[in-house]
């Protein structure tokens, strides 16, 4: 009876642990940025973001983020830094592709739009992914539709889901895995 | 308290109170104007003889409201008529819906009348003037339902006269700064003969519309005809001699007669006076031709308005001591007859419903009364002796014979002779011949209709024995007016020729008068059927079995001897040119498509002319 | 030196801007609007080099936001998602 | 003076949708349109050559230095008034198209002269 | 005693501000605010005009004299006109509160407020610009009044009023621009003083823009296209108000730049001439209405020609008949629209020919209307009568006979398409479909003040002339104005 | 045909315009006794605002503003009037897609605090209430065209316009009371370039930016729920 | 130290401008709106990020805000670019093709069922 109670109240504490994080990350967050816009230290500027990222973060905490201070774990930031350095340089390939494309008189290209499927869960891993998939080398999301991404391929090589996920998005997935899910 | 304010705060006081109580009571509201009137009238009769003068600021023009003899003269045609008709109206207006209406109307219009003729300045004398139009306006439109597009067309007209008035009034101001009466006729020979004649066509057709002056006539019939009897008295009794008295000012108070000096004359009128006087005689005339083909028996006494004032304006315009005379003289007279007979005509429509002349007959044993009235009233119109017309009409034969004008002497007299023919008829089919069934039960009418009627055919015999009374007034008048007064002496009525002494006259006539009167009975007592292949029906074939009368198709020869005149209404030219006009203004259409666009555009054009015009707007 | 930074950055917009003229379909215009904005965007911040003024990047971040949002709700409209 | 060029031109542009075009969103459009040309123009009487923004937000910056301020203050007011006008003409448009199911304005006049 | 003049123009919006949540507390009491709001400012402009007769009050705002900051410039001609639209207002505002049945009925009170209090800043402030900005509050809210029946008419001519006052801001904006780029400074007496040194190949321009502008809110021919439907489609008591507040501060504007601000001598006359066409125009036009408020509306159209002749003449005595002709028409105006509206909605129909036999069925209703005619017309002893006497005769005064011939050539059409009203209302049978109601109290004491006011300045005209001659000598002779401002920060 | 006269009457109106604004020189100080430079020799030192767009808006002509604010709430005030129905209706159609949503909820707070430092930094840097507004609004336009059911509470909206309105004419009302005029600055203007100076200039900023905030997204969303 | 992170920065600038220019022909010149996309997208959103972070270096008191603009650009920019993508695919835009490989036809058509359904 009484361990019902403790389980009870565990899960609520957890519970409400798990929104305070969520709470204060996004407080953090928000409180950095205005860091940020105002580029400045100042006590005033400071206390006055304090308050703006606290009513903010009061308002808007819940939805913005879903893993809440779990985000800020040693392992997810060292992955957040490889990964962009991954990506920028996927994306500088990117680029000299398209360079290639645009300069090239014949433009060699031959697009459809494929099939690429995802094991990532979360909504935002899911973002991130398409986004970085836009980034890249001739592809560009269409649409996210479940476990399904629709992506614009600049050159086709094939249309096999399996292939696909290999060429376009296994780079990426692995990292995005790690620091969102 | 000075008088004439005062008497104005007592009409309109009189008009407002009688609309508000009327709402309780009928005795109150007819009460309240009936003693109003004769309150106003009694502290009017004071003022003869007197200069009573009240002066104020409006608007930092000078006001002055005044009296003098000539104002007193038409005054007293207005308060005379005003307390009689509004006597009458209270008997024949009972059970009517919108009394106190009527009543509110009937004030404002004697207060309106009486503030026109104490202005002593053109500011206040068109204050007055517009008053009276909207104030008689609600009279014409009294009976709701067919009155619409006669009111109208009066209140048009008397906005076209008001308005031509209105310029030369400004006109006058802008030359002199000023709207008093006394600067103007000091100021008026210093305009230029253009600017003279200018404002002398302004002022003439503003008064002429009131006065019905043709071809500014056409509101008259329909509006005489439409609004209720005993307004119709007073209508055609004293408003329209308002436009009369508007004459008088221009002519010899504002100066308009001294155009005479400056230009051409023949025989002696000035050109303006001349060409009036023709105006004045083919109104007369026309408008007998009309009326002897009328069956509306108001519509009969709206013509034989019309003529009349055709000779009174005749009579001024000759601006002769004796053609003035004439013309006041005439003025009064018409008043009286006129008033009761339009009164008469009221009361006949009182007690049979109806002012068809074809529908009545042998009224004279249930109506005695009003046809004693109506007979003395057609004497005095066809200016036969001894009755108060004869001496007006003479009046005007003889200044215009004077003038040597005899083209027009004839041309009056004929209208006169022609006016018989009317006046006949209508004391024929409504007083004698045959009477319908239906009105076998009619009674006289009420004490209190009979007595304002009588009183006024009384005072046409008075007046038709002793006009001296009456002319020396005309006299104080004239001299006001800066015209010898009319030697009495000089008339032919009156002068070497032989004294035709006025009561003598009255007793041949009398006699006479019994003898067709008896005549007329006998021969046409009785109405008989007319068979389809009668030919005793002036040549005409009926087109149906009718009961012939008097009153049906008797003057077709004549109708069609002077349709020539006849055929072209005025009115209908107006009519059709009013209905141009109006469809003209569709062209507005094509400014007002109920396009956005276009009006943005027309903004855009607008602004490229502004720019294209832009060094003339430095 | 920055001079030839504008000089390239007023070919781009002048390229998209013809893209945006010829069409051919809405969402052409679109993408090439999207593009100006970005050009745009990183035009704003270059100035703000040039004038040696702060403000402008703010300006550059607020015409960011601005522009995304403004493409994002043609986008939508498009799709009939409004 | 390309400025007053272009600004005049806009707003011309405008002012020819306005009277041109059917589409009543394009009319609107039209009016955003010459507002803009209008802001343009007056931000461009204030600018004065060399100068720079009147924000004194570092203290090297003087007086001297800056355009004309009044002009941006008074575009600003432009700006908003232009914004709340096009919503209103937005929202007209909206009832419109409610009651007579078409955006072409040669279709809606029904108030004729 | 009259407090903070600047008052006027804040309490409105403070007020109207609060209305939203004050309608969630009690609906009923938000109809009472405007009332209450301009019933003040009633009292305000009343309690002012003994000072500003004497010499204009300057109400300097957020501590910077002008030309620094904005002023209010409240002299003889601001405070009557202030006091007109106020006391047109405050009779409007009385005759809403029960007129109004519509959802969202608060935002129907907001608007007609700020309605009120956007005009009546345009007649009081010292600044253009600040003009301009007032110009649009009252424009805005009257695009959004004239829709806010939500039916298909009142969104059609909204549209049409929006795509025409859309250009006279951007008009007037250029205008604003040129002064402001060749002047430097946006305080109206100023600009007077400034302008004398500006090219005038600038300066004739900058008019030329602001008048386009303002000609179009004050129903200048051909830039009226959108007053008839929008006169006509807004609700009743917004239809009033055009004529009695919106045209009124539109003419104001006009009057105060051709007069004070610019001193070209030429424009005099092209204000006369386009007076004189919009008068005939809209008076042909009104002749052939089929609806009673859209003949209203050309009417007052047809008005308001006769203003800017008044105004085109330049003289003292023109000036005043000119104000006195908007007096008289603010107060008339809205008498025949609201009880033109009540007609409307007893009979039915919008058209004319369905008002027959309403005398009977609703006198007092007709008896307003017959009385706003006969006003209107001009005629004796209603105050109409006097503004258009003394305008006629400045208008022959000064030579323009032709002028005063065909203003009263419109006077007779105007007599003739009134008057066939008022005879169908008095003298034609009611139809049987013609209902019979209640008319509120709040609507008959609205238009019981509009007559009263009409029939005592018709007989003592003095009582509001005495008022108006300063105002017209403040346009007249510009340096009473400049003087005030200019001195006001020393 | 209606094409022909309106090209013919703009070019003629565009001639004009333009050789006017020709005689207008460009790019240089023309009026030296200019209100324009006066606000920018003593501007500064007189509101205390680093930004002197920002002290004319909010405080030399803080009137207009006033109005300018005036403006928007008839616009939103006529908008809800005029698109007044009694049951919204569904907004979108289709759902975006969870990339959009996914990104839309991620950026709406951070644009929410753009707008809040636009608005307070109003007197410092390149800002103020209606940009900031103008921001805030557009962050909730991105909800709208994410979420087709995200709606917005009129009622909060309609609270923040009121209070915020009433706010500034409070401000203006005690400077009315407590100083010389309607609006006069009446706090210490503090040291320039501070977030606390230029007096009573940010505080109606901020009024100012929920205010205009609020509006624009009562706009956008009245108007997205109207079309369908 | 500076003077590494100055021209560190105008070289980032450089290539940012250059990109930026890419982005603009690659939109001139590609054959549909797809395609257009793809360059827009890269090309513009690598060459507005390399500008503007090089301004950051270049002038390092400002690199906190640059960094905040690229960081919103690469999340907003390929966020508008598949809303419009997938805007313009719902309301029947073809795509340029030589083969026919569309794999989101069927997907689209699911799921427009499946909300009917709903
Ligand atoms: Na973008
Ligand atoms: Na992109």
């Amino acid at each position: 009876m009484s361990g019902t109670i403790v389980a009870k109240w565990r899960r609520i504490l957890q519970e409400t642990g798990k929104t305070m994080s969520r709470y204060i990350y996004s407080f953090l967050v928000f409180f950095i940025f205005w860091v940020a816009f105002t580029t400045s230290l100042q006590t005033d500027e400071l206390i006055v973001g304090a308050v703006v990222a606290f009513i903010m973060a009061f308002y808007t905490g819940k939805q913005f983020s879903e893993g809440g201070l779990s985000n800020l774990s040693f392992r997810k930031i060292v992955f957040t830094v490889r990964y962009l350095f991954v990506f920028v340089w996927e994306m500088i390939k990117a680029n000299m592709d398209v360079a290639k494309r645009v300069l090239s008189p014949k433009m060699p290209i031959d697009p459809g739009i494929v099939e690429v499927p995802t094991k990532l869960k979360s909504n935002i891993a899911k973002l991130a992914l398409a986004n970085s998939i836009t980034l890249t080398p001739g592809t560009l999301t269409v649409d996210v539709i479940e476990d399904k991404l629709y992506i614009h391929w600049i050159n086709v090589t094939t249309t096999n889901p399996q292939e696909t996920f290999g060429e376009i998005s296994a780079v990426f997935e692995k990292y995005i895995k790690e620091i969102f899910e | 308290m000075e008088t004439i304010p005062f008497i104005l705060s007592i009409l309109f006081g009189a008009a407002v109170l009688a609309y508000l109580v009327g709402k309780f009571n009928y005795i109150l509201k007819v009460g309240v104007s009936i003693v109003g009137l004769i309150w106003a009238g009694w502290l009017f009769l004071g003022l003869q003889g007197t200069l009573s003068s009240f002066t104020f600021k409006m608007l930092g023009f000078d006001i002055i409201w005044r009296i003098n003899p000539l104002s007193w003269l038409f005054g007293m045609i207005i308060f005379g008529l005003a307390i009689l008709t509004a006597i009458f109206s209270g008997s024949y207006m009972k059970g009517k819906e919108r009394v106190d209406f009527y009543c509110f109307a009937m004030c404002i219009t004697v207060a309106s009348m009486f503030g026109i003729v104490v202005s002593g300045d053109l500011l206040s004398f068109f204050f007055f003037w517009e008053i009276m139009t909207w104030s008689s306006f609600l009279m014409v439109i009294y009976y709701r339902y067919e009155a619409q597009a006669a009111g109208l067309r009066y209140f048009v007209m008397s906005m076209i006269g008001a308005y031509a008035m209105l310029t030369a009034l400004l006109i006058v101001y802008a030359q002199l700064g000023s709207f008093l009466f006394d600067v103007l006729s000091a100021g008026w020979s210093g305009f230029s003969l253009t600017l003279q004649i200018w404002l002398f066509v302004l002022f003439v057709i503003g008064f002429a519309v009131k006065a019905a002056m043709m071809p500014l006539h056409t509101w008259a019939p329909d509006a005489y005809t439409i609004s209720p009897a005993p307004f119709t008295a007073l209508f055609s009794g004293a408003l329209s001699k308002m436009g009369i008295y508007g004459l008088a000012l221009l002519f010899f108070v504002f100066g308009a007669g001294k155009l005479a000096s400056s230009v051409i004359t023949i025989q002696g009128v000035s050109l303006p006076g001349y060409i009036l006087a023709w105006f004045g005689a083919i109104t007369a005339l026309l408008a007998t031709f009309k009326a002897i083909v009328q069956d509306d028996a108001k519509k009969l006494l709206a013509y034989s308005s019309i003529g009349q004032l055709g000779y009174i304006i005749l009579g001024f315009s000759l601006s002769s001591s004796m053609g003035v005379t004439a013309g006041l003289y005439q003025a009064v007279n018409h008043s009286i007859f006129k008033g009761m007979l339009f009164l008469a005509v009221g009361a006949v429509f009182y007690r049979t419903g109806t002012r068809k002349l074809s529908e009545m007959g042998g009224l004279i044993t249930r109506m005695p009364y009003t046809f004693f009235v109506v007979l003395l009233g057609i004497i005095t119109v066809a200016g036969m002796p001894p009755l108060s017309g004869f001496t007006g009409k003479w009046l005007i034969y003889e200044a215009l014979i004077e003038k040597h004008l005899i083209f027009l002497a004839v041309v009056a007299f004929g209208a006169s002779t022609a006016a018989f023919l009317y006046l006949y008829r209508i004391i024929f089919t409504i007083f004698l011949g045959q009477r319908p069934k239906r009105f076998d039960e009619v009674k006289e009418v009420p004490w209190m209709m009979r007595a304002p009627m009588l009183i006024l055919a009384l005072l046409t015999v008075y007046l038709g024995f002793y006009p001296y009374q009456l002319l020396d007034l005309i006299n104080q008048a004239q001299v006001y007016m800066g015209i010898a007064p009319f030697d009495l002496s000089h008339s032919m009525l009156f002068n070497s020729y032989g004294n035709v002494s006025t009561i003598t006259v009255m007793n041949i006539v009398a006699v006479v008068f019994f003898i067709v009167f008896i005549l007329f009975n006998t021969l046409y007592k009785r109405s008989r059927k007319v068979g389809l292949k009668d030919i005793h029906t002036s040549g005409e074939v009926p087109g149906e079995e009718i009961n012939l009368h008097y009153a049906v198709d008797f003057y077709q020869p004549f109708a069609r001897g002077v349709s020539i005149f006849l055929k072209r209404s005025v009115s209908k030219i107006y009519a059709s040119l009013a209905d141009n006009l109006e469809g003209l203004f569709d062209v507005m259409r094509y400014v007002y498509t109920g396009n956005g666009q276009t009006y943005a555009l027309f903004v855009v054009i607008a602004l490229a002319f502004l720019f294209l015009v832009k060094d003339f707007l430095v | 030196m920055i001079y030839i930074f504008f000089g390239v950055i007023g070919l781009a917009l002048v390229l998209a801007a013809v893209r945006f003229i010829l069409g051919p379909t809405t969402s052409d215009r679109v993408v090439a609007l999207d593009t100006l904005t970005t050009i745009s965007t990183a035009l704003l911040v270059l100035l703000g080099l040039f004038f040696h003024r702060y403000i402008y990047i703010d300006v550059a971040l607020i015409y960011g936001v601005l522009g995304f949002v403004g493409v994002l709700t043609i986008a939508r409209y498009l799709e009939g998602g409004l | 003076m390309i400025y007053y060029v272009a600004a005049i031109s806009l707003i011309l542009i405008g002012i020819y949708a306005v009277l041109v075009k059917k589409n009543m969103i394009k009319i609107v459009l039209g009016l955003t349109l010459i507002d803009s040309g209008v802001n343009i123009l007056l931000v461009s009487l204030g600018y004065v050559k060399d100068k720079t923004a009147p924000i004194f937000s570092n203290p090297t910056l003087t007086a001297g230095d800056m355009v004309d301020p009044v002009p941006q203050a008074l575009v600003l007011t432009a700006i908003v008034i232009g914004v709340a006008v096009t919503a209103l003409a937005l929202s007209i448009v909206i009832r419109i198209y409610d009651h007579h199911k078409t955006l072409n304005i040669n279709k809606i006049r029904e108030l004729k002269w | 005693m009259y407090l903070d003049p600047v008052l006027m123009i804040a309490l409105p919006l403070f007020a109207a501000f609060l209305i939203p949540p004050l309608a969630r507390i009690s609906k009923g009491l938000v109809k009472y605010v405007p009332v209450l709001i301009i019933g003040f400012n009633l009292y305000e402009t009343v309690m002012l005009l003994p000072h500003s007769m004497v010499k204009p009050v300057i109400v300097i705002i957020a501590a910077w004299a002008p030309p620094l900051g904005i002023n209010l410039t409240i002299g003889p001609l601001g405070n009557v006109l202030a006091l007109i639209i106020s006391l047109v207002g405050f009779v409007v505002a009385v005759y809403n509160i029960r007129f109004v049945e519509e959802e969202p009925n608060e935002k129907y009170h907001m608007l007609f407020l700020l309605l009120t209090a956007g005009a009546t800043g345009m007649v009081l402030t010292g600044d253009i610009f600040n003009l301009f900005v007032f110009l649009e509050i009252t424009s805005i809210s009257s695009y959004a009044l004239t829709a806010f029946l939500r039916d298909r008419d009142g969104a059609e001519a909204a549209f049409k009023y929006l795509l025409i006052g859309s250009m006279a801001s951007t008009f007037i904006l250029l205008g604003i621009a040129l002064i402001y780029a060749t002047t430097g400074t946006l305080n109206m007496a100023q600009i007077a003083v400034r302008l004398k040194d500006v090219d005038p190949r600038i300066a004739i321009m900058a008019l030329i823009l602001l008048i386009t502008g303002f000609g179009i809110e004050a129903e200048m021919f051909p830039l009226n296209g959108w007053a008839p439907d929008a006169y006509s489609q807004a609700p009743t008591p917004i239809g009033a108000a055009f004529g009695g507040i919106v045209v009124k501060a539109g003419v104001y504007a006009l009057a105060r730049l051709i007069y004070t601000i610019f001193s070209f001598q030429g424009i005099f006359h092209f204000i006369l001439i386009a007076g004189i066409i919009t008068l005939l125009i809209a008076e042909m036009s009104a002749i052939r209405q089929k609806q009673l408020k859209r003949m209203l509306a050309f009417s007052s159209i047809g008005q308001m020609g006769l203003v800017l002749i008044a105004l085109g003449l330049a003289t003292t005595r023109g000036v005043e008949g000119g104000l006195f002709q908007m007096f008289n028409h603010a107060m008339i105006k809205p008498l025949l629209f609201l009880s033109a509206g009540y007609l409307v909605f007893y009979s039915g129909s919008k058209n004319i020919e369905d008002m027959d036999g309403m005398g009977r069925v609703k006198p007092l209703l007709s008896f307003f209307f017959a009385f706003g005619a006969f006003a209107i017309l001009g005629l004796p002893p209603l105050s109409g009568f006097w503004s258009k006497f003394i305008i006629l005769s400045e208008t022959i005064s000064h030579g323009f006979i032709a002028v005063a011939t065909l203003a009263l050539f419109g006077s007779i059409i105007e007599a003739v398409y009134y008057l066939r009203v008022v005879g169908r209302l008095y003298f034609k049978a009611p139809h049987d479909g013609a209902k019979v109601q209640y008319v509120p109290k709040s609507a008959l004491v609205a238009m019981s003040i509009l007559a009263l006011i009409t029939l005592v300045t018709g007989l003592y005209p003095d009582l509001v002339m005495t008022y108006l001659k300063p105002a017209a000598a403040e346009l007249i002779d510009k340096s009473i104005y400049i003087k005030a401002v200019l001195s006001a920060g020393l | 045909m209606r094409k022909a006269i309106a090209v013919l009457f703009l070019g003629f109106i565009g001639y004009y315009l333009l050789s006017t604004f020709l005689l207008v020189p460009f790019g240089v100080v023309r009026v030296l006794e200019g209100v324009g430079l006066k606000y920018l020799q003593d501007g500064l030192q007189q509101t205390g605002a680093a930004n002197l767009v920002t002290s004319i808006v909010v405080n030399y002509r803080g009137f207009d503003t006033l109005g300018e604010v005036t403006v928007l709430f008839l616009a939103a005030t006529g908008m809800g009037a005029l698109l007044y129905s009694k049951r919204p209706t569904e907004r979108a159609r289709q759902n975006a897609s969870v990339i959009v949503k996914t990104g839309a909820r991620i950026l709406f707070p951070l644009i929410i605090i753009l707008g809040a430092y636009v608005f307070i930094h109003g007197h410092l840097t390149p800002g103020g209430g209606f940009q900031g507004g103008a921001i805030i609004a557009s962050g909730f336009l991105l909800m709208f065209m994410s979420y087709r059911t995200y709606h917005v509470n009129h009622v909060i909206l309609s609270r923040v316009e009121s209070s915020a309105g009433s706010v500034f004419v409070i401000i203006g009302l005690l400077g009315l009371a407590y100083g010389s005029s309607f609006l006069a600055n009446i706090l210490p203007l503090g040291t320039a370039n501070t977030l606390f100076s230029a007096g009573v200039i940010p505080l109606i900023y901020v009024a100012v930016g929920f205010k205009v905030g609020a509006e624009l997204t009562a706009l956008l969303d009245t108007m997205l729920q109207t079309v369908k | 130290m500076l003077d590494a992170l100055h021209y560190t920065g105008y070289v980032l600038t450089s290539f940012g401008v250059l990109f930026l220019l890419l982005g603009a022909l690659g939109i001139l010149r590609m054959p549909d709106v797809y395609n257009r996309m793809q360059a827009g997208t890269k090309a513009t959103t690598l060459g507005a990020v390399g500008t503007i972070m090089g301004v950051g270096l270049i002038n390092p008191e400002w690199f906190l805000k640059t960094l905040i603009i690229s960081l919103f650009i690469l999340l907003s920019n390929p966020i508008s670019s598949h809303a419009l993508a997938r805007g313009s695919y719902r309301i029947g835009i073809k795509m340029w093709q030589k083969k026919d490989i569309d794999a989101y036809k069927k997907a689209v058509q699911e799921s427009e069922e499946k909300e009917e359904a709903a």
